[in-house]
């Protein structure tokens, strides 16, 4: 099978498997994650092979596997989509395909596979627990096979999203992916958080979404086309580049680099658009891994990546990306400090990080943004699988205690160290990779590879600000990890809590590895010691993809010492700080400020969501189209109505009805009944009569009329 | 004067005379019987026009069908003959005017209009009206529709007169 | 065959009347033999017009199939009848829906004769608009399809019937009024209503007196009689307000057909009439038609996502969806014969179809529910998901095609529209993106109200509790699915035709 | 000879005796009667205007009088059958006493 063949069929597999579980498999909750699962080893087995094969290319990135069929006609020409596997598609394919099929695996043992039906467990609901030989145990999901199905359509967004070769199927890829987010955090959809967080998610990246659908056809009307290679050509890029906007001055390139962006700012909750993110946590945690960490919200970036030949064409909009990204990354990072939900910390994590890429991208730091991309996706996965493994040990011990404390709350953990060693093993791990720990992990080459850019190209303010949020990240994942993992039990339900099966601690431990290997393969050059070592193998490839290869920035002490201090600094500090803290009170960073998240979600409900009901529910249903036009219209109708009336009462009536209608009758009447003797019954008093005018009128004409 | 002319006005004196009675006489049998003679006196007038045929038709239907239908008639309604009563009505004077208004305007017209000052052709040698009756009566290019309109109606009339006569008690 | 081929259009025009008088014969009282007679009646048409799609050459410019016999050979008016990419797109719409419609009428058991015998006859008098190409063959029709309808919402609607029905009558008759002006003004004119006559005289008349006014001055007129009479039935904002009342009173077969069909009836007469008829005209009144689709867009949306009543919300989705097409009929109206305006018709067209597919669907499924808790309160649903899980399936389904989701139809031809729109009308279409945002607040408000939440315990138990939807209605449900996937993924199928259409007329 | 002026005169006379006997009658078969001389006077009209005419050989002035034998021979059967129908439920048949046309 030639690649082009391959790239076509990778997506396909999940979503013949969203459908088979829909319409066939879906009573069967064995046959759905078997296939299910499959779909994704068979994706994933296609991405390795197409992997592979790329790699073995030299120039990948000048001559990538492209190929394209007509989709629309539109006028004379049509527009097409296809699929293209440059140097960037490689890695996100690599990464993609690892992390989904780690996570189908991951959701087998996460929604209780081989456990009994719960006792009173509804659908739409989290399974409350089943009584097993009077002992209460985990039950398994009620909507198991929905739940395979939505992963397996969200799979094919993801694949659909990294090998096609345009915006259109990208901006394709993209929706699939917010409807199935949707779907999933309002996954039981009968819990009204998870319902309100689902609408969350889907309307604020809405927003993000109608600004890149205009930026595409923005694109696509400047340029006639939506492929990749047709629109960062040199030629047009440059015709771009010199077209003036009204908007803020800026170019062309600008503003469609600016659109596009919006959209990258909802899907990967940037600040101003975050706010969906911390509820979608109300999904199940397989999909936070996967939607809300690895994949989806990394497609914002992986967009943002993949426009910078056209964004990197305006100043003014790099700039504004850099700004955007440094300050979600410090803002985001402030937040996470004084969260106890063990995933919501992760998830301000995730958009302080994702604010880190943006911010790379902004400085110009493309392959850095690529390579913390991937290694995110790896080490955030992890985190979010190994919460999950933490939450699922807890709710094994509440229910073995039957005492009811909220599983996902730090300051009821604490000691599973020696209860859920592996979980624990590999939590450290990913907590240290995304903490930037020195050298061993893939976060500190990453990170460091960002700082050193900004460092390099002048960006002091935002090398500073991210310096800062490197600390803070250190800081709040030893919070997390000292407070979930070391010290003593705070609960009983922590005190009892379980190991994960095998299907969930698999996928901890493979992603564990790319999480500390993954970091080699980007080993900069002119580093100490290492550098020479090894090439940088994927600042040469990934940097293929541009035209022209990005230089690798010089080495310097600085960036290096601050990210070693920062890193560690944060670890130590986080451990000093939290090591003993037994309570939430006394912890000392519980600003309401922080903690409440600069009461965003507050400040947008007054001004926007209240607003837009009222604009929907009072201004134009009320308002405009119940009193003004409707009144409008029933005020045509009264005055016809009043017109019809007085036309009635003052013409018809009187002149028309009683003077001639009735005028008439009354005259005929009269005559009638002068007449009426002549009526006599008798046939020659007629005939006389009628003789006798005859007669009358006769003579009348023939001796005057005629005469 | 010749004697076509006399025998015309003593024949006219008749058929008027005889009219006269029938309108006025008290007993209504009589009044039937002068009919019959006004008509055969109308019959002697249609052979003084030469119209051989009318006059037979008129002696056979007119008297021989149509007065004796009528003398039946009154014998039927006899009982109710009151030829005791006023046998005209109150505004007889007013018929009377009319009618002799009616000849009088007539007769000014006619008398006085040159019109009807001419005398017949006489008849060609040969001929004969009865045939040419006969053709123009069943000609399709003359008269054979009313003819046949006429029989239906006769036929109608039949069937209407037995209707209204006939005795539903 | 050739008989066949030579007179397909009559047939599929008269085959559903030629139904309904077959009905009068049937017995009144055996229902059953009512609804699947009529059913068969309005399959015909929709084999026939499968054959017409498959027959039909788009390549070839002009009208196809057409049939020409006498009518009122006095004033110059024939029955003169074609179809081009344009009408037979809406033909195929209006066959595919009436089937559908009457089968989801078969719950109706109140007087079934006179109510299909409606359905039919409304069928002629839509797919006469869409056939016809003499002006007052056109207009007739365009009355026809109203009178029907008055009757369905009249005597089978819900409780506000009367005074939704008489504003739907009395509101586009009073727009056509102008409308049946304009064509009388043609027809005196030209002495001829023949539209393919009237394309080219008209057009070629641009200077002179007429009326005692410019001939421009009456043009100008002559088109916004046009337009109003179009834009009240499309309906454009802010001429909508008899839609909410109609549809949400109407019966739901009748919503499905007066969403389904009768909003394209206007867009059809901005393409068909309007654009040739007043190319200039139009060009210069671009603007304000564009004003008043994205009113149309946001304040659809608005009015939607501010409804309790579940078919009100649908309804004014209409008013939202159908802003598209007009804004794409502006974008074409200003730009005529460039690229960009072809990509908005025929994003326009498609929208049109589309809106056809889901407005029907999303119409069907509120009547679904309606028929089994009788209310359409959005408060007092709530949890269903589990209850009908199938039927919330389609729900979300067809409600993500309404939202415009990639992958299915809607997305498509919204983003055709605002692709052609955007180099024309940049202000108005990106005004129109805040109408985009709010489709998927009243979507996902109407999912959050129905599926999602807590459970009422009202419906999931006891004596009110629901019952799944049954094989009948997913029947009615299967084809629009089908086509909704089908357009989504693979469109060229159908927007080939309609773009082949669209650059030979535009 | 007989000037057409004489025929017509007794004509007209015939006529008006017929018609003072239709107007004044009280029997409603004298009244018949008259009807009778009305159309005798008639005929007697149709004859002449045929033997004075200028062509002998149209007959129409024959052919009419012989249809309205016809028409005469019909009315008298229906009036008689009327009368004898009127005697019969109202016992009488004097016209003045029979206003069955009073409104």
């Amino acid at each position: 099978m030639t690649t082009e063949t391959l790239l076509w069929l990778i997506p396909l597999p999940p979503l013949l498997a969203f459908f088979t579980i829909w319409l066939v498999t879906n009573r069967s909750k064995s046959l759905s994650h078997t296939v299910a699962v499959g779909a994704a080893l068979l994706s994933w087995a296609g991405s390795m092979l197409v992997f592979v094969r790329a790699l073995g290319v030299e120039h990948l990135g000048a001559h990538p596997f492209e190929s394209a069929v007509n989709w629309l006609p539109t006028g004379d020409a049509w527009l097409k989509i296809g699929v293209r596997l440059d140097p960037l598609t490689t890695v996100t394919l690599f990464f993609v395909a690892w992390t989904v099929l780690m996570i189908f695996l991951y959701s087998v043992g996460y929604h209780n596979y081989g456990q009994p039906p719960g006792d009173h467990d509804r659908p739409g609901l989290p399974p409350h627990g089943a009584t097993l030989a009077g002992r209460q145990v985990p039950s398994i999901e009620p909507m198991y096979s929905r739940f395979f199905a939505f992963i397996g359509l969200f799979a094919f967004g993801m694949y659909t999203l990294v090998v096609s070769d345009n915006l259109l199927t990208l901006f394709v890829g993209w929706e699939i992916m917010g409807l199935c987010s949707y779907l999933l955090i309002g996954f039981w959809y009968a819990k009204p958080s998870a319902r309100d967080a689902a609408v969350k998610a889907f309307m604020t990246t809405r927003i993000g979404d109608v600004f890149m659908l205009l930026g595409i056809a923005f694109i696509y009307s400047a340029t006639g086309s939506l492929s990749y290679g047709e629109i960062f050509r040199e030629e047009v890029l440059h015709t771009l580049a010199s077209v003036p906007t009204p908007i803020f001055g800026l170019s062309a390139a600008g503003l469609m680099g600016l659109l596009l962006f919006i959209g990258a700012v909802g899907k990967s909750a940037q600040f101003p658009l975050h706010v969906w993110l911390p509820d979608a946590m109300e999904g199940p945690t397989p999909v936070s891994a996967m939607i809300h960490a690895a994949t989806m919200v990394s497609a914002g970036v992986y967009m943002t990546i993949r426009i910078f030949p056209l964004l990197s064409l305006d100043a003014a909009t790099m700039s504004i990306v850099a700004f955007s990204g440094a300050f979600t990354a410090l803002f985001a990072a402030t937040i996470a400090v004084a969260q106890n939900d063990i995933k919501r910390v992760l998830a301000f994590s995730t958009i302080s990080q994702l604010g880190y890429m943006m911010a790379a991208l902004g400085i110009g730091a493309y392959v850095a943004a690529a390579f913390h991309l991937v290694t995110h996706a790896f080490f955030k996965a992890l985190l979010f699988l190994g919460s999950g493994s933490v939450i699922h040990g807890m709710e094994h011990g509440v229910l073995h205690t039957g005492d009811h404390v909220d599983p996902q709350d730090m300051f009821n953990m604490g000691g599973l160290r020696r209860r859920m060693p592996i979980t624990f093993w590999t939590f450290l791990i990913g907590g240290f990779a995304l903490s930037g720990f020195p050298l061993i992990t893939a976060g500190f080459w990453s990170k460091d590879e960002i700082l050193a850019d900004a460092f390099g190209h002048g960006h002091l303010a935002v090398f500073t600000t991210l310096a800062v949020a490197a600390f803070l990240t250190a800081f709040y994942t030893m919070r997390q990890i000292t407070l979930t993992f070391l010290g003593p039990a705070r609960t009983k339900a922590a005190e009892h809590a379980q190991e994960t099966k095998w299907t969930m601690t698999t996928p901890l431990v493979v992603l564990a590895a790319f999480a500390i290997g993954y970091g080699w393969v980007g080993i900069p050059e002119h580093f100490p010691v290492l550098g020479p070592l090894s090439a940088n193998w994927f600042h040469s490839f990934v940097g293929g993809t541009l035209a022209e290869h990005p230089e690798a920035v010089a080495f310097s002490v600085v960036p290096l010492l601050t990210s070693l201090a920062v890193a560690l600094g944060g670890l130590l500090i986080g451990w000093l700080v939290y090591r003993n803290v037994r309570t939430a009170e006394h912890d000392r960073l519980q600003i309401p400020l922080l903690k409440n998240k600069w009461y965003i979600d507050e400040i947008y409900q007054v001004v926007f969501i209240r607003p837009s009901f009222w604009l929907a529910e009072t201004l134009t249903s009320k308002w405009i189209d119940g009193a003004l036009i409707d009144g409008v219209l029933h005020g045509i109708g009264r005055l016809t109505g009043r017109l019809g009336h007085t036309l009635r009462n003052y013409i018809d009536k009187p002149v028309i009805n009683e003077f001639f209608g009735d005028g008439t009758a009354h005259v005929a009447q009269w005559f009638g009944r002068s007449l009426r003797p002549i009526q006599t019954g008798r046939v020659q008093n007629y005939m006389l009569l009628a003789l006798l005018i005859f007669m009358l009128v006769g003579s009348v004409v023939f001796y005057v009329l005629l005469a | 004067m010749s004697l076509q002319q006399i025998i015309f006005l003593v024949v006219a004196a008749a058929t008027v005379g005889s009219a006269i009675m029938v309108v006025a006489s008290r007993h209504l049998i009589h009044a039937a019987l002068w009919l019959v003679a006004t008509l055969f006196s109308v019959a002697v007038i249609y052979t003084l026009l030469n119209a051989g045929f009318l006059a037979v038709v008129q002696v056979v239907i007119y008297i021989g069908a149509i007065a004796i239908l009528f003398i039946f008639a009154v014998m039927l309604t006899r009982r109710d003959m009151r030829d005791t009563g006023p046998q005209h009505n109150r505004n007889w004077w007013l018929g009377a005017l009319i009618g002799l208004v009616t000849f009088a305007g007539l007769f000014s017209v006619l008398f006085f209009s040159s019109a009807f000052n001419k005398t017949p052709a006489p008849l060609p040698a040969g001929y004969d009206a009865v045939s040419l009756l006969g053709d123009a009566l069943v000609s399709p290019n003359a008269y054979v529709l009313p003819f046949e309109v006429a029989s239906v109606l006769l036929l109608a009339a039949l069937v209407g007169a037995v209707y209204v006569a006939f005795n539903r008690k | 065959m050739d008989y066949l081929r030579s007179h397909l259009l009559s047939l599929i025009l008269f085959v559903p009347t030629l139904g309904a008088l077959l009905l009068l014969l049937l017995p009144r009282r055996n229902a059953s033999l009512l609804r699947w007679f009529s059913l068969a009646a309005s399959l015909v048409p929709l084999g026939l017009a499968i054959w017409l799609w498959m027959q039909f050459v788009p390549d070839q410019a002009g009208f196809q199939f057409e049939e020409q016999y006498t009518w009122y050979e006095a004033i110059g008016s024939s029955l003169h009848l074609g179809v081009d990419g344009l009408s037979l797109t809406m033909v195929l719409l209006t066959t595919l829906l009436t089937p559908l419609a009457i089968l989801a009428s078969f719950s109706i058991s109140d007087r079934v004769q006179p109510y299909m015998m409606l359905f039919l006859l409304l069928e002629t008098g839509m797919l006469g608009v869409f056939m016809a190409l003499d002006l007052l063959i056109f207009f007739v029709f365009w009355e026809i399809g109203l009178v029907p309808m008055y009757f369905l919402i009249n005597q089978w609607g819900s409780s506000n019937r009367d005074y939704a029905s008489l504003k739907f009558m009395i509101y586009t008759m009073g727009g056509s009024l102008g409308l049946l002006l304009g064509i009388q003004l043609l027809g005196v004119l030209f002495g001829t209503f023949d539209l393919v006559a009237l394309y080219d005289g008209w057009n070629a008349l641009n200077e002179g007196v007429l009326l005692g006014m410019s001939v421009g001055t009456v043009k100008a007129i002559a088109f916004w009689a046009f337009v109003i009479a179009f834009a009240i039935k499309v309906p454009v904002w802010p001429f909508h307000t008899w839609l909410p009342d109609a549809h949400t009173e109407a019966p739901t077969a009748g919503s499905m057909i007066l969403a389904g069909v009768l909003l394209k009836l206007g867009a059809y007469g901005f393409l068909r009439l309007v654009l040739p008829l007043y190319p200039e005209q139009a060009r210069v009144f671009a603007g304000a038609l564009a004003l008043l689709a994205t009113g149309a867009i946001v304040f659809g949306a608005f009015g939607s996502f501010g409804q309790k009543d579940f078919k009100r919300l649908v309804a004014y989705s209409s008013v939202n969806h159908m802003g598209f097409v007009v804004l794409g009929i502006a974008a074409a109206a200003l730009a005529r014969g460039t690229s960009d305006a072809h990509i908005a018709l025929n994003g326009a067209v498609l929208q049109m179809f589309n809106h056809g597919l889901s407005a029907a669907g999303m119409f069907f499924l509120v009547g679904v529910i309606y028929e089994r808790t009788h209310t359409r309160n959005l408060d007092e649903f709530g949890g269903l998901f589990p209850v009908l899980p199938i039927y919330g399936g389609i729900l979300l389904y067809t409600s993500m095609a309404s939202l415009g989701l990639p992958g299915l139809n809607g997305f498509v031809s919204e983003f055709l529209v605002v692709r052609g729109s955007w180099p024309l009308l940049t202000v108005y279409t990106a005004v129109s993106m805040l109408g985009l945002l709010f489709t998927g607040a009243y979507i996902l408000k109407a999912i959050y109200k129905v599926l999602h939440g807590p459970a009422n315990e009202h419906w999931t138990h006891g004596e009110h509790k629901v019952a799944e939807i049954s094989v009948r209605e997913i029947i009615v449900m299967a084809p629009l699915m089908v086509l909704i996937l089908w357009i989504g993924v693979w469109p060229a199928w159908i927007l080939d035709v309609i773009n082949k259409a669209v650059v030979a007329l535009f | 000879m007989v000037p057409l002026t004489w025929y017509v005169v007794l004509s007209a006379a015939l006529f008006s005796i017929g018609l003072f006997g239709v107007l004044s009658r009280r029997n409603a078969i004298a009244i018949l009667l008259g009807v009778e001389l009305m159309l005798n006077a008639v005929n007697v009209n149709l004859a002449a205007f045929w033997r004075y005419g200028s062509d002998l050989t149209k007959m129409t002035g024959q052919v009419f009088a012989i249809i309205v034998f016809a028409v005469a021979a019909a009315e008298v059967a229906v009036g008689l059958a009327l009368v004898i129908s009127v005697y019969r439920r109202h016992n009488t048949v004097i016209a003045d006493e029979i206003d069955l046309l009073k409104w």
